[in-house]
């Protein structure tokens, strides 16, 4: 069974002629102290930009909300999140007796590692001079590298699903579940509005994509995948209006509620290193990376080159995170249902549809139909869309006065008699205590024991 | 255009048994009447059938051949020689009277006997057929068909607590038969596919030129084997006779005379054309254990119907008996043995048959007991009753001047010629026949007369006519059995030639101890 | 180093030409595709009074309309050679593809027929199937009228992978056409409408055995795929010939362990032994229709898979999987028929009798001949329509109480006396399951048996006759008891059948004549038949080369 | 990497499950484990693929993952169904049909 | 390989950044017993009896776990699409939109039945 040497050594060669992928050749070949430096890079740029991000989030929701938000320690107040870090480190890690221990410590590390790696396939800037070495401002790339991005996103789920499960109380277990099923409702979003922009850059590869987008950014000929990404990007990070996982009001911390100090540090980090990650990657696939923005482009340009681009990278991503607190100042939480509700039946089939249009009219463009054509296909989308459009409201419309029957009724009902609906007060045939009447024989006999028998399949 | 007779009498009783499960339950009259016009019918055609047989003509007469399965080779083919023939007749001759006989035994039916009679009509579509075809799958096809209304006639209309289980023994021991024949019929077609022409028709196989002929000894032994099991279950030959007294028990004795008289005349049939014919030389070797079981079969088949005390199951054993002697004859290899045995093989049907059926007149009445201690001085309250009785019985024990003394007479002469110490020691059987022929005659008609019985009615006109051919044929035959023989002998010739045996040459002038010590050297 | 990097191929070959898919070949099978689909919709959109009679017309139009396409199918296939590959030569279309495509469908149509049956509102299946058995909510389903029209879309993708399964041409297509067979088969085995936790129980035993074995058979495949560098039939066969695809040395153990998990899967689905423990409770425990349809067409669908699988893909190294299948034949008939023979329960005892008869089919896949192929099919086609029969008659008979079929034996007693035309039906029915001449029974049983001693396998001839009268016990006791015994204590209310289950009965009852009289122009029209030179040259010992020119490659 | 340590992974994930489904009793225990011996044969498909030089096997590692999924949601529905209503999951409870 | 291993770098230095905080953390914390503390949190009553295994919950989240898996499954096999669609032409899009439309009956199905409903 066994191949000789030979054999095995030619499969590898063939194999790794395979490997050779196209537009992949700058990477794989940096010297692994440059490798080193960039992966420090990225962890201190991860981690300071969750220090900055927490600090921001406050400062920001403060001034919306008219007041100053944190300003004590450090220059205005920025050296304030290093300061809950130290106190949530010197706190008392507590492990309730109950938790199944393994999972229980487990849990925030599954959650916290993956969503550092998940930046190493984004592309911050082009081709640079470091220390001699011409090397991209990127860590890596893959053939596969958006995928490695979702992967590793599900895998933090689970980090989410087995504190909750792991912590064997109530709150947890409720806010677990719930976490882990917003996340994978709004992940199939995700990944569709994916799909529109690898069908136009033809490659899974981060830096392949960004190359793409030159002259025009996704984000403008894919405006509505780009509109679903932002929305999907919110849910995958359980960050307002979508944080339902650790609703306070309900379910007081999710699925957070039993841990303490550096553990739930964990989870926030965690949180939080996924908001910058899924924000550096809306700038990757819709925003055009590191590439000037193309009305400079016409006067500059070099805009985009070197250095530079990193700095238009930075403003992007910025920008970016600036809509997530953005939205979180401006956006109340919305009910569950209503999540699911948007996530299933209005994200997909609309990425659906949009999906196919986009497929269509580009294989009409490469195959050289007629432009008529390519309209007719257009207007019969557009047919489409404002037909179920129509439809959907006007089914909206008929369960509302449907509803709306039924609560008139109800109230009708209400005022003709009090007792309407069983508003709780005690039937007129429960015992009384103490009395000496007899309680009358209950009005509806239970359905006798012989005619369930003659129903029931058991 | 000639006439299809044989499949006029094969179809004729089959239609007949449609018409008869398709009257409604109510008109079981009618159904009953319709069943016996049919019968005689087919009895008229067969007899018409035989007029128009010529003994010094070809083989097999009346032949037809059509194909039915072409990749099989399977084809509808039938024809008769004169041995089958005279079992045909036999099995025409038979029907009527049973169901002149049975007429009134299942009035208490649920549907009043009409399925009864429905049945004897398949069954007899299918002994005429299982005699009749001469290509090897449509007589297995009819010998295993024929299996399901027998089946049901012990089953639904037998009679006593036993019947269920002995149907299910009749037909589990026939079936398990019928299926190791199976394999031997398919190896017949794989052997004759392989000699370049695969198909079942009985012509094309036998003789050197057959398609047989290149089978190899040991092959052919265990075809053989595969054929011969399941004739010797049909037969029944000891040690697989254990269904017949318990089938015979617990069926009605109209389905009883369909079941000894014919049917397993099929078993002996079977050897005399498919065993000895197919597979001549695996016949000649097996000669030896055969002539042995055939004597332990008479032996014993007449030892314990002496211990018996129904009298059902005491005819039965009777045939067992009187079976080793069918055998002996066609294991004999002598023309004078085949001969008797085939001729054997229509007397018993005829003498069996009028032991049954009378057995049942009296059964009928006497609250259906056949337990023979229930009887005894019959005679003196139905004389003709215990009369034909006697000349049943009387011919059952060969007595000379009836039909079966020829027969057996045959066979002990055609043993005796090549198997001196066998034919000596089946004439032993003879003795005991005598006893426990005449001993039962005995224990029931003779004496006084039992106070159940003694209210008794003799036979009534319906009875006497289902009898009294019988008991003619019976003495017709005793006297004067040339008809027969001439018909069966060219068959049996040709029998012998096919399987390149011929009679010893005679041993005129040598006496017989010096033959046989030549024999013996 | 292998590096971890998958590469990316380049351009796939299809790009070069657009690839041309015979619409027209492959129709029988889009039809019933489209057929479940638009019952999908009709699910989703069609109000819930009319639901069931559309369904119902849909399904019984699309199997109808899919049959009359394969017939004509027949007359479009070359005259040169045995047929054609489709879609890639992904899905063959031969004679033999036809053939047990057209049972299928023509047994699937009597199937429906038989789920169809609906007396005064109530089918065989359970009002709501995610109910609770025995609570409120059941209560009310079963008070309001409640049905699982669902049932026939389902059918009709069981349908569609039972169509594809005998059809396809390579080990992927085959996997993907058996789980498609599978899944809609697991789901319907739950839907009982009486005895719910046993028809439960019985979906998941189905399911998680069913799933087992296809996991073997996927495991199977990979080490094929390892051994001949391709799935596809023809590749295989090739390089089963060259001894491997080259790429590793000393192949052999695996295609020898790829044969035999392979061999796993689809003897679990034939239900052969040791293979056939999901059998007696599935059948006994899935709602009657649905076992009669599993009874007959996954059969049907599975022998033909089995059938192309070992004679196509693995024709040339008959010498390897014979001696397993021989084992195989005959532990199924002997063992099955004995387990029978104790069974106190008429729908297990009839699927040990499924089993054994796998049995005896598998003597003709022994035999590697076109006899043997021929025997197998007209086999599978005469039992699937007796077995039927044998269902439609056993949904009839109910427990004097409360409305569940009556299992047990001991309740049939006496059934001739109250209901001959059914006794006589399921008598009849029980003669061909024996073999009894002049039913289609025995000429399916003549043909494997023909084909298995010309192929030099007489011995297995003789177990399965041996095992054959061991059978024959059983029914004829199921005979005594039906038209002997006097009637049971606590008779059993005998339905009046309804129009639908009559016409299954008398659909089965026919075709056991038909098949049994007349079996000529099924065997000698629509079976391959061995070729001139095969017939005359063949000795019995050198069977075992399978013959070329019967499907497509 | 000698390719071939990956067939004998794949086997010995596949041994793994097949132990599972025999040994464990819980249903939905043993559904994983029929899960992990799918995962192996793909794991055997993209290995041999490698071997091979071709892309067969990895579509076909991609068709497996269809199909695990449709038998996980199938598998799902039932064991769920059957856990309802007699509030376990173990195979051996599962027993009416025993004879 | 190469391309992976700085993957494989920086969760190293992930994973050692968490491991280590974890760990300071739990040094680093005071450890006051409180019989209280060690109770998992459910508004100062005794938590509800949870049977090993974490309990059970509505059926509801199965469900989207059986429509999340069919979904995947069609992003699973849309993205190799998307990425070759250029090469795959007019016959890439015929087969994928029927596919879509097969996906969007069952879609269809779930949500008229009311798969999609969560209440």
């Amino acid at each position: 069974m066994t191949p000789t040497t030979e054999t095995a050594a030619a499969v590898s060669a063939r194999a790794l002629d395979l490997a050779a992928e196209p537009g992949l050749e700058a990477f794989g070949s940096d010297p692994w102290w440059i490798v080193l430096i960039k992966a420090v890079g990225i962890f201190v740029f991860l981690m300071v930009c969750v220090l900055m991000m927490i600090m921001a989030d406050r400062k920001v929701m403060g001034r919306m909300q008219q007041r100053h938000g944190p300003n004590r320690f450090g220059p205005w107040g920025l050296l304030q999140s290093l300061a809950d870090g130290v106190k949530l480190s010197l706190k008392e890690d507590l492990i309730p007796r109950t938790v199944d221990k393994v999972v229980y410590i487990a849990a925030p590390m599954v959650a916290a590692i993956p969503a550092f790696i998940a930046f190493s396939v984004i592309p911050v800037g082009p081709e640079v001079s470091m220390f001699g070495v011409q090397t991209r401002l990127q860590l890596t790339d893959l053939p596969v590298a958006v995928l490695l991005v979702l992967a590793t996103a599900s895998i933090g789920i689970y980090g989410i699903v087995l504190a909750g499960w792991s912590s064997r109380s109530p709150y947890p277990l409720l806010g677990g579940l719930r976490a882990s099923a917003q996340v994978i409702s709004y992940e199939i979003a995700m990944g569709l509005s994916f799909v529109a922009v690898f069908i136009y850059s033809g490659t899974l590869s981060t830096s392949g994509i960004v190359e793409a987008q030159q002259p025009v950014w996704f984000a403008v000929i894919l405006f509505p995948s780009f509109v679903i990404y932002l929305i999907t990007m919110v849910g995958e990070t359980n960050r307002l209006p979508f944080d339902l996982a650790e609703g306070e009001g309900e379910i007081v911390g999710g699925f957070m509620t039993e841990y303490s100090s550096m553990k739930f540090t964990m989870f926030f980090l965690a949180e939080y290193v996924n908001m910058v990650t899924v924000a550096a990657l809306s700038v990757t696939l819709f925003l055009g990376g590191y590439h000037a923005p193309p009305p400079v482009t016409t006067f500059w340009p070099d805009a985009g080159e070197g250095w530079m681009g990193a700095v238009w990278w930075l403003g992007k991503f910025l920008l970016v995170m600036f809509l997530f607190i953005w939205l979180r100042g401006s956006l109340p939480r919305i009910r569950y249902d209503q999540l699911m509700a948007l996530g299933w039946k209005v994200l997909i089939p609309i990425q659906l549809v949009w999906i196919t249009a986009v497929a269509t009219i580009r294989v009409l463009r490469n195959e050289q139909y007629p432009p008529y054509v390519t309209a007719v296909v257009i207007g019969v989308f557009f047919v489409l869309i404002v037909a179920a459009l129509w439809a959907w409201g006007r089914s909206a419309e008929r369960a509302r006065a449907e509803s709306d029957a039924e609560l008139e009724a109800e109230r009708r009902a209400m005022r003709d008699n009090p007792m309407h609906g069983g508003f709780p007060v005690p039937p007129m045939t429960a015992p009384h205590y103490g009395s000496s009447v007899a309680a009358e024989e209950p009005r509806f006999q239970p359905a006798s024991a012989h005619e369930r028998e003659e129903v029931s399949g058991a | 255009m000639t006439i299809p007779w044989l499949t006029l009498a094969i179809a004729l009783p089959a239609v007949g048994a449609l018409v008869v499960a398709l009257i409604p339950r109510e008109r079981a009259e009618l159904a009953k009447r319709v069943a016996l016009a049919c019968t005689l019918v087919v009895l008229a055609v067969v007899g018409a059938m035989a007029l128009n047989f010529d003994p010094s003509g070809p083989r097999f007469q009346f032949t037809e051949v059509h194909p039915w399965i072409a990749r099989f080779g399977v084809h509808y083919a039938v024809g008769v020689d004169g041995i089958a023939l005279t079992l045909i007749g036999l099995s025409a001759l038979l029907v009527p009277l049973v169901v002149l006989a049975a007429w009134k035994e299942q009035e208490d039916a649920e549907d009043r006997g009409k399925g009864y009679f429905a049945l004897i009509l398949v069954l007899e579509a299918m002994m005429i057929g299982v005699f009749a075809a001469t290509d090897v799958f449509l007589f297995y096809v009819f010998f295993e068909a024929m299996l399901i209304p027998v089946y049901f006639m012990i089953g639904r209309y037998g009679r006593g607590g036993e019947r269920r289980r002995a149907s299910m023994k009749f037909l589990l021991y026939s079936l398990l038969g019928g299926l190791l024949m199976l394999v031997a019929v398919i190896g017949v077609y794989a052997y004759s596919a392989q000699a370049g022409n695969g198909t079942f028709l009985w012509a094309d196989l036998v003789g050197a030129e057959g398609l047989l002929a290149g089978v190899d000894t040991t092959a052919a032994r265990w075809l053989f084997l595969g054929f011969f099991v399941a004739f010797a279950i049909k037969a029944p030959m000891w040690p697989v006779h254990t269904w017949l007294p318990a089938a015979a028990g617990s069926s009605r004795p109209g389905t009883a005379v369909l079941l000894v008289g014919v049917l397993d005349k099929v078993g002996t049939y079977g050897m005399l054309r498919y065993c000895l014919e197919l597979f001549p030389g695996a016949a000649a070797w097996f000669v030896w254990p055969v002539v042995v079981l055939s004597l332990v079969s008479i032996i014993y088949g007449a030892v314990v119907a002496i211990g018996q005390t129904d009298m059902l199951r005491l005819i039965a054993y009777t045939s067992v008996s009187h079976f080793g002697f069918i055998t002996l004859g066609i294991f004999a290899m002598t023309s004078q043995g085949q001969s008797g045995a085939a001729l054997y093989m229509v007397n018993h049907g005829f003498s069996t048959g009028a032991l049954f059926l009378i057995a049942g007149f009296l059964i009928t009445r006497n609250n259906g007991s056949a337990v023979i201690a229930d009887y005894g001085g019959v005679q003196k309250v139905a004389p003709v009753l215990a009369g034909t009785f006697l000349v049943a019985g009387l011919s059952s024990l060969a007595l000379p001047g009836l039909s079966p003394f020829v027969s057996e007479f045959l066979v002990f002469v055609g043993t005796f010629t090549v198997l001196p110490v066998p034919a000596v020691v089946a004439t032993v059987g003879v003795v005991l026949a005598a006893l426990y022929i005449l001993w039962m005659y005995q224990r029931m008609m003779t004496g006084p007369v039992r106070e159940k019985l003694a209210g008794m009615a003799d036979l009534s006109g319906r009875e006497v006519w289902a009898v009294a051919p019988l008991i003619a044929v019976i003495i017709l035959f005793g006297v004067y059995p040339q008809p027969l023989l001439d018909v069966i002998n060219p068959a049996v010739e040709q029998t012998m030639q096919q399987i390149d045996v011929s009679d010893p040459a005679p041993v005129l002038g040598v006496d017989q101890a010096g033959g046989q010590e030549g024999a013996g050297e | 180093m292998i590096p971890l990097g998958l590469p990316e191929p380049t351009a796939p070959a299809l790009t070069t030409q657009a690839p041309d898919l015979d619409y027209w070949l492959l129709s029988p099978l889009l039809v019933v595709f489209a057929v479940g689909v638009v019952g999908v919709l009709v699910e989703a959109f069609v109000d819930r009074r009319h639901r069931r009679l559309t369904q119902l017309v849909l399904a019984l139009a699309g199997v109808g309309a899919a049959f009359v396409l394969t017939l004509l199918q027949v007359g479009s296939l070359p005259e040169q050679g045995a047929g054609v590959g489709v879609a890639f030569a992904t899905v063959a279309v031969d004679r033999p593809t036809l053939f047990f495509q057209g049972t299928i469908l023509v047994l699937a149509f009597i199937s429906l027929l038989l789920i169809a049956e609906n007396r005064d509102g109530e089918s065989a299946f359970a009002a709501q199937a995610a109910a609770v058995p025995g609570s409120e909510e059941e209560r009310a389903h079963v008070l309001a009228g409640s049905q699982h029209t669902e049932v026939y879309p389902l059918v009709m993708f069981a349908v569609l992978g039972m169509q594809l399964f005998p059809a396809s041409n390579d080990f992927l297509t085959m996997f993907i056409a058996l789980e498609v067979m599978s899944l809609p088969l697991y789901l319907l085995c739950g839907l009982a409408r009486r005895r719910r936790l046993f028809s439960q129980e019985a979906a998941v035993k189905y399911f998680l055995l069913g799933a087992f074995s296809s996991a073997f058979f996927l495991f199977g495949i990979a080490m094929v795929y390892g051994y001949a560098g391709s799935v596809h039939f023809a590749d295989v066969y090739a390089a089963v010939g060259a001894g491997g695809a080259g790429v590793i040395e000393d192949g052999e153990p695996l295609l020898l362990i790829g044969m035999a998990l392979i061999g796993v899967g689809l003897l679990f689905k034939v239900g052969a032994v040791p293979f056939h423990n999901w059998k007696p409770d599935v059948y006994q425990g899935a709602p009657t229709p649905i076992t009669a349809l599993m009874a007959s067409c996954t059969l049907v669908a599975a022998f033909g898979a089995l059938l192309r699988v070992f004679y196509v893909a693995f024709g040339a190294s008959v010498w390897e999987w014979r001696p397993m299948l021989w084992v195989v034949a005959i532990l199924t008939m002997v063992l099955a028929a004995v387990i029978a023979v104790t069974q106190r329960d008429i729908k297990r005892l009839l699927a040990y009798s499924s089993v054994v008869h796998a049995g005896f089919v598998l003597t003709a896949v022994v035999a590697a001949s076109a006899d043997g192929l021929a025997g197998a099919m007209f086999y599978l086609a005469a039992y699937g329509f007796t077995t039927i029969g044998a269902f439609a008659v056993v949904t009839l008979v109910r427990a004097p109480e409360g409305g569940a079929e009556a299992g047990d034996l001991a309740q049939w007693a006496g059934l001739a006396r109250t209901s001959p035309f059914l006794a006589g039906a399921l008598g009849l029915f029980l003669l061909a399951f024996a073999g009894i001449p002049l039913t289609s029974g025995f000429i399916g049983k003549f043909a494997v048996f023909e084909a298995a001693v010309a192929a030099g396998a007489t011995p297995l001839v003789v177990v399965g006759v041996l095992s054959s009268a061991v059978t024959a016990f059983f029914y004829v006791r199921i005979i005594v008891l039906m038209f002997f015994a006097e009637p049971a204590e606590t008779a059993p209310r005998v339905l009046r059948p309804g129009g639908l289950t009559g016409t299954v009965i008398g659909v089965g009852i026919a075709a056991t004549v038909l098949l049994g009289v007349f079996p000529g122009p099924v065997l000698d029209n629509l079976l391959p038949q061995p070729s001139a030179e095969a017939a005359v040259g063949t000795q019995p010992s050198g069977a075992g080369i399978v013959p070329e020119d019967m499907f497509v490659r | 990497m000698d390719p071939m340590n990956y067939i004998v992974l794949a086997a010995v994930l596949f041994t793994i499950g097949a132990v599972g489904v025999l040994v464990r009793r819980n249903a939905i225990i043993v559904f994983m484990c029929v899960e992990l011996m799918l995962n192996a044969c793909n794991l055997a498909f993209v290995a041999f693929a490698r071997m091979h030089g071709g892309i067969e096997g990895q579509v076909i590692a991609f068709f497996v993952m269809v199909v695990a999924a449709a038998e996980v949601v199938v598998g799902l529905a039932i064991i769920m169904q059957i856990f309802r209503t007699r509030r376990s999951a173990s195979v051996d409870d599962a027993s009416l049909l025993k004879n | 390989m190469e391309l992976y291993t700085p993957i494989f770098v920086l969760g190293g230095i992930g994973a050692a950044f968490v491991v280590l905080s974890m760990v300071v953390g739990a040094l680093a914390g005071p450890k006051r017993y409180n019989r209280t503390k060690l109770q998992a949190y459910e508004c100062g009553i005794d938590p509800t009896p949870q049977p090993v295994g974490g309990g059970r919950f509505t059926i509801k989240y199965y469900l989207t776990a059986m429509l999340f898996i069919v979904f995947d499954i069609e992003v699973i096999f849309l993205v190799p699409w998307a990425v070759h669609l250029d090469a795959l032409g007019m016959f890439g899009l015929v087969a994928m939109v029927l596919f879509l439309a097969n996906v969007s009956i069952a879609y269809a199905y779930e949500w008229r039945r009311g798969g999609l409903e969560w209440d």
